[in-house]
């Protein structure tokens, strides 16, 4: 079999998230072996932390991985990738989210998911697309995710003319966004834009509705807004847009199979973390035991090579200062009578948009 | 009533108590005398379960005490007024009296208990909303004392009541200690005040680094040389 | 000759209590002041003014002529005052010789100086046996000398002694009322000393000061002091030296 | 001037609840003497309890208390028989650290049980509210506000008015004397961590409609109630439900004043303020 | 009464045996890039050598001088930011920027001294986290200055220059390790001298008793500031290296309540106030946690046949054991405290003095 190194936060804060990317990757493992091609996966807890997770890459790179799927956070995934250049090993990031990952011009990393900065422009297109909104309100986590998906967003926004009206971001675990949102409300904004996982999503629309909070558009830039959770408190997610890297409904091969399988096998939806980590591991697999666990020779497979499945089509780019970056789709979505669908790209839509945003009941 | 018997006592490696034997009867005033760090308080400690003893026994109208948890020796009526008094700071004098019986068996004598300390200690009905912690050193005694007597207790243990007390207040407490008893509450008193508390006692113990050296009636032990030399300085 | 130590109508409130008002006296160098008064009177806190621990309310306290208003204890200990706690208060996990040492590096930097002053004033009170043991486990007699050495060490000119003898018989005290008389005849310390103990006090005092209620009630010899009838009702009761 | 009134009132209704975990906390310190690290923990315990009773047994969150106090009580007992009592008069730092270790236990043993996932309970009332002039106050923070305020008001009554309360706070002044005044300290010290992990437990019940749950929220609630307690004074019920309140409106009103992501930086520049300008809490007496 | 076994003179006279083992421990340190090439091991080592220099820094103020911080991750990430940001953002190469960083610490810690030196106890360590609290969220909010949330990467780390000739361009471990070993070494040397000298007894002077202290001639204010001082230069100096070397900081892994709760631990878990706990406690925790963490226990228990991989213990110990690490880790830690109240090092000094009387 061949060895293939996995670093993931499986403990510690980000551990909520890390889970769907570990389920992810046994998926692919499984799914591998149906294949013929044994994985011998070597699973690393970074506890979210980039000594740790620096650690775990060089016990890894010691070990002789064939490569390295992994880390989960931004932070992580910076520290590993200059030992992953160093050591050697390639590197594939499932779902960090930071730009510089793959800026650097690092020859053994690669990225499957798109970077912050399509998050914002994909949704601020649509919204663009469906009207002529002049303000925006930013509120969003202040963690790197967040922070560095509204600073593109605001870079974007310059660009387009719209004006930000608001830029509020608050630290996880604050129940109360009553007072902020009263605040932006104040400035009666046409688009609120939201960065937040899925517990701060509901409560931000919650809070949202009963201040009575009513622009022309939610747009949810972020993990929380695309998850089931968020889509079945109907009273308040119905009409949100949010962007993702992955949905079970997208044209793309295999999506709704892995969606029921998934289901099936732990109990809950996957998350587009989920569906990267599956994609990112199924990809380093093959092309790992091809090359017969060679990392020179995995290296040169992951450049040259492409691939159809669950993430559409995947292929590691040099572009706009980027080095092999997957140019991934994001794909608009909307909720709609509690159900996710593709509004935007028009190609990929199973949808109308609603626009702009019912009032209030 | 209290019936020490070979105690030994040891904090950590370091015996302090040797194969101590002490009788109180009921009604008597015995006081304890001896050097420093001689072990008195530690006895009394003993007494109060504070501290657990090694080996012997101590037993209070026939209980054995080794059975028993501090509040409990409470509860059998023996009740401490501790070395450096040990008010509640922050609990008013009058709050401090009530604590001093928060014991069931007190309970339905505390107004009457508090009238009786009140008339024993005027000073303290003055005070009577003062905190604790910000009395003087002589009101701090006597708030100590009267708080020990709300127990209703059979057999009261005083730790040098007089410490750090000026003279008029020194005679004062020693007259309060006689009144008690003779009100019928039994004393085991330690003090270095030795003159003082061996003329007023019944009778009296000598300990000497953990071990009972004399015993007598203090009187007696008044005018014995040994004492004389080693205490009184005479 | 200017006075060591003098105190100028200080007062210290604690909200609305008088602890000391007005009380002014002062002390010539090579004595000894006996300061006695009844529980609560203001002794302690008078400590405290002069040593820096408290700022006074009112009035001054002047060392070898010198202002100390507002001066930090360390400040005052270096200018040559050290008094020692009515609760003792040994550094409790320190050697009792350590302990001393810390007093010693008042006026030395060097470990070894220290060392041979700690050692010194050990057996001054006669503690040196115990140089090596913790300071936390000596009995209160013991942990009293230590408070003494400890100041010692600092190599005062004033020192200012609170209730040493508390909580010793008779016998014990007498050997504390011997060290004081022993630095008082080594001269170069002068000295002031609480107490409660009216023996010990008529025989070491050169002059008493008597608080009451916060108020300077009366200064004299202890001759003086006793057959003051005033003192006797604050105070000392039917005491008979 | 609508804005104002509505972070003033969302504050105020976020402090009633602040005021509950102080609330614990202070009883905890007051008696023990024990930081408590791991507060936030047995608060999180507390959600999750409401949360298991909610989702498989369909009991109500508000009524859920009603289990939640005792099983709170009864674990908070536990750890203080077990654990805490061997730490009476340690070292400081180590009773720290021991409740430091504690909450970790007691997170990663609910992360191992619950997964890390954040689970959201949501009620038919979770996302509603009540009008009252144009502010809206929402319905499940107004009624754990009403709940918290009866339980002060019980608490409070019971302190300082009964033998047993005031026995606590004898334990908390002098061990030892209350010992020799027959109050078994050892109860007390049960009672009284009991007493606090069930407060602690109860603001997590409370909470639990209104916010979300995942095994490490615990610290941010440890935080915020060492600096409600400390703002109050530490051991005065009064003095913790006034940082509570005022906790509350800090962040709320600084939120829309200044921005979502100093509020807590305000939060913590006044618990300095305090601790230099009036070190005994707005409600104590005296400290050390 | 026992003589005591008294903290202060423990090194007094170290015997020849002693010192000639020191050496050729501290021989066989340096020597050892030379024999083990593994990055991971190094990497350890490295990790290593941070914990001691945070321990033994923590140990100054909290065990000598008894002021429990729970904030030192406040001048962690006062060095590690202040490097990385010189760095960064001005091209100044991180031996300077570390002093700057040094600088910027003592900034803070005077500033921390003079709001929280006041306070006694409990407050004083409230007061500690609360100002390294402020501190985190202002990094996060300072967006322009720490680049908030999103950290602050280096792309490069300039070469070490002598003259002309290259000593190091960084690109392995081993000058980190060189680095981290002497800075320890440092730290070591700077707390013995400090133990041996009048700042050991007064710093202990105040752990002990502040008023007593005060009393005999200790300024209060001076001396727990010099000892805030000295911990806060090395735990600065611990900061800046850990920026460097690990290429990457953002407000959680610098400025966390975490951290300063690491450094706590080290210390008290190896043993308080003396010299060789911190280093105890480093040895301790940075291994165990690593074992804990790559799941060496499950796979210890594989290796001697306890239960085979394949098989359910086996599986189940794969999948729950990887997940429980920070569990067991906690109740580690509960254990220590409840049974080694005087960390590993104390402990063990018990043990061997029992023996030594049987
Ligand atoms: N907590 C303790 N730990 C260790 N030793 C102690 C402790 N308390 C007291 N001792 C020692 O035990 C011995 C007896 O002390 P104890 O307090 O009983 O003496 P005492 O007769 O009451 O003296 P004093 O007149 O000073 O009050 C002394 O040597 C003292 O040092
Ligand atoms: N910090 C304080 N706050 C409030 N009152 C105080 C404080 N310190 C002392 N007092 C009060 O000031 C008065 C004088 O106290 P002080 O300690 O000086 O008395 P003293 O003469 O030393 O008495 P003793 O002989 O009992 O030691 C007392 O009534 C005391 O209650
Ligand atoms: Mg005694
Ligand atoms: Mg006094």
């Amino acid at each position: 079999p061949v060895k293939i190194g996995f670093i993931n936060s499986i403990t510690g804060p980000e551990a909520p998230i890390g889970e769907n990317l570990t389920n992810g990757v046994t998926m692919a493992i499984e799914d591998l072996k149906k294949k013929g091609v044994e994985v011998q996966l070597m699973k690393e807890d970074d506890t979210g932390k980039p000594q740790i997770s620096m650690s775990a890459m060089e016990k890894l790179a010691g070990q002789g991985v064939a490569g390295v799927v992994g880390p989960y956070t931004s932070a992580c995934a910076n520290a590993v990738s200059k030992l992953a250049e160093k050591y050697k090993v390639p590197l594939l990031v499932p779902a960090a989210a930071k730009e510089e990952i793959t800026r650097q011009g690092l020859k053994y990393v690669y990225r499957l998911n798109a970077p912050a900065d399509k998050y914002a422009s994909s949704l601020i297109d649509a919204a663009l697309v469906m009207g002529k909104p002049k303000t925006i309100a930013f509120i969003y986590e202040n963690t790197d995710f967040g922070t560095s998906t509204v600073k593109t967003a605001k870079e974007y926004i310059a660009k387009k003319g719209i004006k930000m009206v608001a830029d509020e971001s608050y630290s996880k675990g604050s129940p109360d966004y009553r007072s902020t949102l009263s605040k932006i409300k104040g400035q009666n904004p046409d688009l609120v834009f939201m960065v937040s996982y899925v517990a701060d999503a509901i409560l931000l629309m919650r809070q949202s509705r009963e201040i009575g909070l009513q622009p022309q558009a939610f747009l949810g830039g972020g993990a929380g807004f695309t998850t089931v959770q968020f889509a079945k408190e109907t009273t308040i997610s119905n009409n949100v847009f949010s962007t993702t890297q992955w949905t079970d409904d997208v044209s793309w091969p295999g999506a709704k199979d892995f969606f029921n399988r998934y289901k099936a096998k732990f109990g809950k939806e996957p998350t587009y973390h989920a569906a990267c980590a599956y994609q990112a591991m199924l990809i380093m697999g093959e092309t790992a035991s091809k090359n017969g666990g060679d990392r020179e020779k995995t290296k040169a497979g992951l450049k040259s090579g492409s691939w159809k499945g669950i993430m559409g089509d995947t292929k590691f780019e040099d572009y706009d200062g980027f080095t092999n970056q997957n140019k991934h789709q994001m794909l608009v979505l909307q909720i709609q009578d509690g159900q996710f669908e593709t509004v935007f790209p028009t190609n990929f839509a199973s949808k109308k948009p609603i626009f702009p945003f019912p009032k209030w009941k | 009533m209290l019936k020490v018997d070979k105690l030994n006592f040891s904090y950590g490696d370091m015996q302090v108590i040797w194969d101590l034997d002490l009788v109180v009867n009921a009604g008597e005033i015995v006081t304890v005398v001896g050097a420093n760090g001689a072990g008195k308080s530690t006895t009394l400690r003993n007494i109060s379960r504070l501290v657990k003893w090694q080996s012997g026994s101590i037993s209070f109208n026939d209980a054995d005490l080794a059975k028993f948890e501090p509040h409990e020796v409470v509860e059998m009526g023996i009740v401490q007024v501790p070395e450096g008094r040990k008010i509640f700071p922050e609990m008013t004098v009058i709050e401090n009296l009530r604590m001093g019986s928060f014991i069931k068996s007190a309970r339905p004598k505390r107004d009457e208990n508090i009238d009786r300390v009140f008339t024993m200690f005027p000073r303290l009905k003055e005070r009577e909303k003062q905190l604790g912690g910000t009395m003087s050193g002589g009101e701090q005694q006597m708030l100590a004392i009267a708080r020990g007597l709300m127990t209703n207790p059979k057999l009261i243990l005083l730790d040098e009541p007089s410490l750090g007390l000026a003279p008029l207040m020194v005679k004062f407490i020693f007259d309060i200690i006689q009144e008690i008893n003779r009100q019928g509450v039994t004393v085991l008193l330690v003090e270095q005040n030795v003159y003082q508390s061996l003329r007023i006692a019944h009778r009296a113990y000598v300990l000497e680094t953990g071990r009972v050296v004399m015993t007598g009636v203090g009187e007696e032990l008044l005018n014995n040389d040994h004492v004389k030399k080693a205490f009184l300085g005479m | 000759m200017t006075p060591i130590l003098e105190i100028k109508q200080v007062s210290k409130f604690f909200g609305g209590l008088a602890a000391n008002s007005d009380v002014s006296f002062h002390m010539d160098e090579g004595m000894i002041m006996g300061l006695i008064g009844p529980n609560g009177a203001g002794k302690t806190t008078l400590f405290n003014c002069i040593t820096g621990y408290y700022p006074p309310s009112k009035g001054d306290v002047l060392f070898k002529g010198q202002k100390l208003n507002g001066l930090q204890p360390d400040r005052v200990c270096k200018l040559g005052m050290v008094r020692t706690w009515q609760k003792v208060r040994p550094l409790t996990k320190l050697s009792v010789l350590d302990n001393v040492m810390v007093g010693a590096l008042c006026r030395t930097n060097s470990l070894k100086v220290a060392r041979e002053i700690a050692h010194e004033q050990l057996k001054v009170v006669r503690l040196d046996h115990k140089a090596d043991f913790i300071a936390g486990g000596l009995p209160i007699g013991e942990r009293k000398k230590l408070e003494v050495a400890r100041a010692l060490a600092t190599k005062p000119e004033l020192l200012l002694l609170d209730e040493v003898m508390g909580g010793l018989n008779p016998a014990e005290s007498d050997e504390i009322i011997q060290l004081i008389l022993d630095i008082k005849k080594a001269g170069a310390i002068t000295q002031m000393v609480i107490e409660h103990d009216m023996k010990a006090i008529m025989r070491i005092s050169d002059r008493i000061v008597v608080l009451n209620s916060g108020e300077k009630l009366a200064e004299g010899s202890p001759a003086e002091i006793v057959s003051n009838p005033e003192v006797v009702r604050a105070y000392l009761g039917d005491f008979h030296a | 001037m609508l804005v104002f009134m509505q972070s003033l009132i969302s504050g105020i209704l976020i402090g009633g609840v602040y005021a509950l975990i102080g609330i614990g906390l202070t009883i905890i310190f007051g008696v023990m003497r024990v930081i408590n690290f791991a507060h936030g923990d047995i608060l999180m315990i507390g959600m999750y309890m409401t949360y298991s009773l909610f989702t498989f047994f369909g009991i109500d969150p508000f009524v859920s208390i009603v289990i939640t106090i005792p099983l709170m009580f009864m674990f908070g007992a536990f750890l203080q028989k077990v654990f805490i009592n061997r730490m009476q008069g340690a070292l400081p730092q180590n009773q720290i650290l021991l409740t430091i270790g504690l909450g970790m236990i007691m997170s990663n043993t609910m992360m191992l049980a619950f997964t890390s996932d954040y689970k959201i309970l949501s009620t038919d009332y979770s996302s509603s509210s009540i009008k009252l002039a144009g502010i809206s106050i929402s319905t499940p923070l107004a009624i754990s506000f009403l709940i918290t305020a009866a339980i002060t008001a019980m608490l409070y009554w019971f302190l300082l008015k009964t033998d047993t309360g005031q026995a606590i706070r004898a334990t908390a002044q002098d061990r030892e004397a209350a010992q020799l005044m027959g109050i078994n300290v050892k109860w007390m010290s049960i009672l009284a961590f009991g007493m606090g992990s069930a407060l602690a437990g109860t603001a997590g019940a409370l909470i639990s409609p209104t916010y979300y749950i995942f095994p490490q929220i615990g610290s941010t609630f440890t935080l915020k109630a060492f600096v409600i307690t400390v703002l109050g004074g530490m051991g005065s019920i009064v003095g913790a439900t006034i940082g509570g309140v005022i906790i509350g409106i800090a962040e709320s009103v600084s939120a829309v004043y200044i921005s979502s992501g100093w509020k807590d930086v305000v939060v913590f520049v006044l618990f300095l303020l305090v601790l230099l300008f009036k070190p005994a809490g707005l409600m104590g007496k005296s400290r050390m | 009464m026992k003589p005591a076994i008294s903290i202060i003179r423990s090194s007094a006279g170290a015997s020849p045996v002693a010192i000639a083992l020191g050496l050729a421990v501290l021989a066989g340190l340096f020597l050892f890039p030379q024999f083990v090439q593994s990055p991971y091991a190094l990497h350890i080592m490295i990790l290593i050598f941070l914990s001691v220099i945070m321990g033994e820094a923590w140990n100054v103020i909290g065990g000598y001088t008894g002021q429990y911080s729970v904030g030192h991750a406040a001048y962690f990430g006062a060095g590690a930011y202040t490097t990385m940001i010189l760095l960064q953002y001005k091209q100044i190469s991180p031996w300077y920027g570390a002093l700057a960083g040094i600088a910027v610490s003592l900034v803070v810690s005077l500033i921390i001294g003079s709001i929280c030196f006041r306070l006694r106890g409990p407050y004083f360590v409230l007061a500690s986290i609360a100002v390294a609290e402020i501190m985190r969220l202002s990094a996060m909010n300072l967006k322009d200055l720490t680049n908030g949330a999103e950290g602050i990467l280096i792309t490069e780390i300039p070469h070490l220059k002598f003259g002309d000739t290259l000593i190091t361009d960084f690109l392995t471990k081993v000058p980190f390790y060189y680095i981290g070993l002497v800075i320890a070494i440092v730290t070591i040397l700077v707390t013995w001298l400090m133990q041996n000298s009048k700042l050991g007894y007064y710093f202990q002077a105040i752990r002990e008793d502040q008023d007593a202290a005060h009393s005999l001639g200790i300024s209060l204010s001076l001396f727990k500031s010099s000892a805030l001082a000295i911990s806060a230069v090395f735990t600065s100096l611990a900061g800046s290296f850990y920026a460097i070397y690990i290429g990457f900081i953002d407000p959680p892994t610098v400025l966390a309540l975490d951290i300063s709760v690491q450094i706590v631990l080290i210390c008290i878990i190896g043993g308080i106030g003396t010299i060789w706990g911190p280093v105890v406690g480093a040895l301790v925790l940075v291994p165990l946690s690593e074992a804990l963490r790559s799941n060496m226990i499950a796979q210890g228990i594989f290796k001697i046949g306890l239960a085979s991989e394949e098989s359910g213990v086996g599986i189940f110990l794969k999948e729950h054991l990887s997940h429980a690490h920070a569990l067991i880790y906690g109740i580690l830690v509960v254990v220590v405290i409840l049974f080694m109240p005087d960390g590993v090092l104390g402990w063990a000094k018990k043990l061997a003095a029992k023996k030594g009387k049987e």
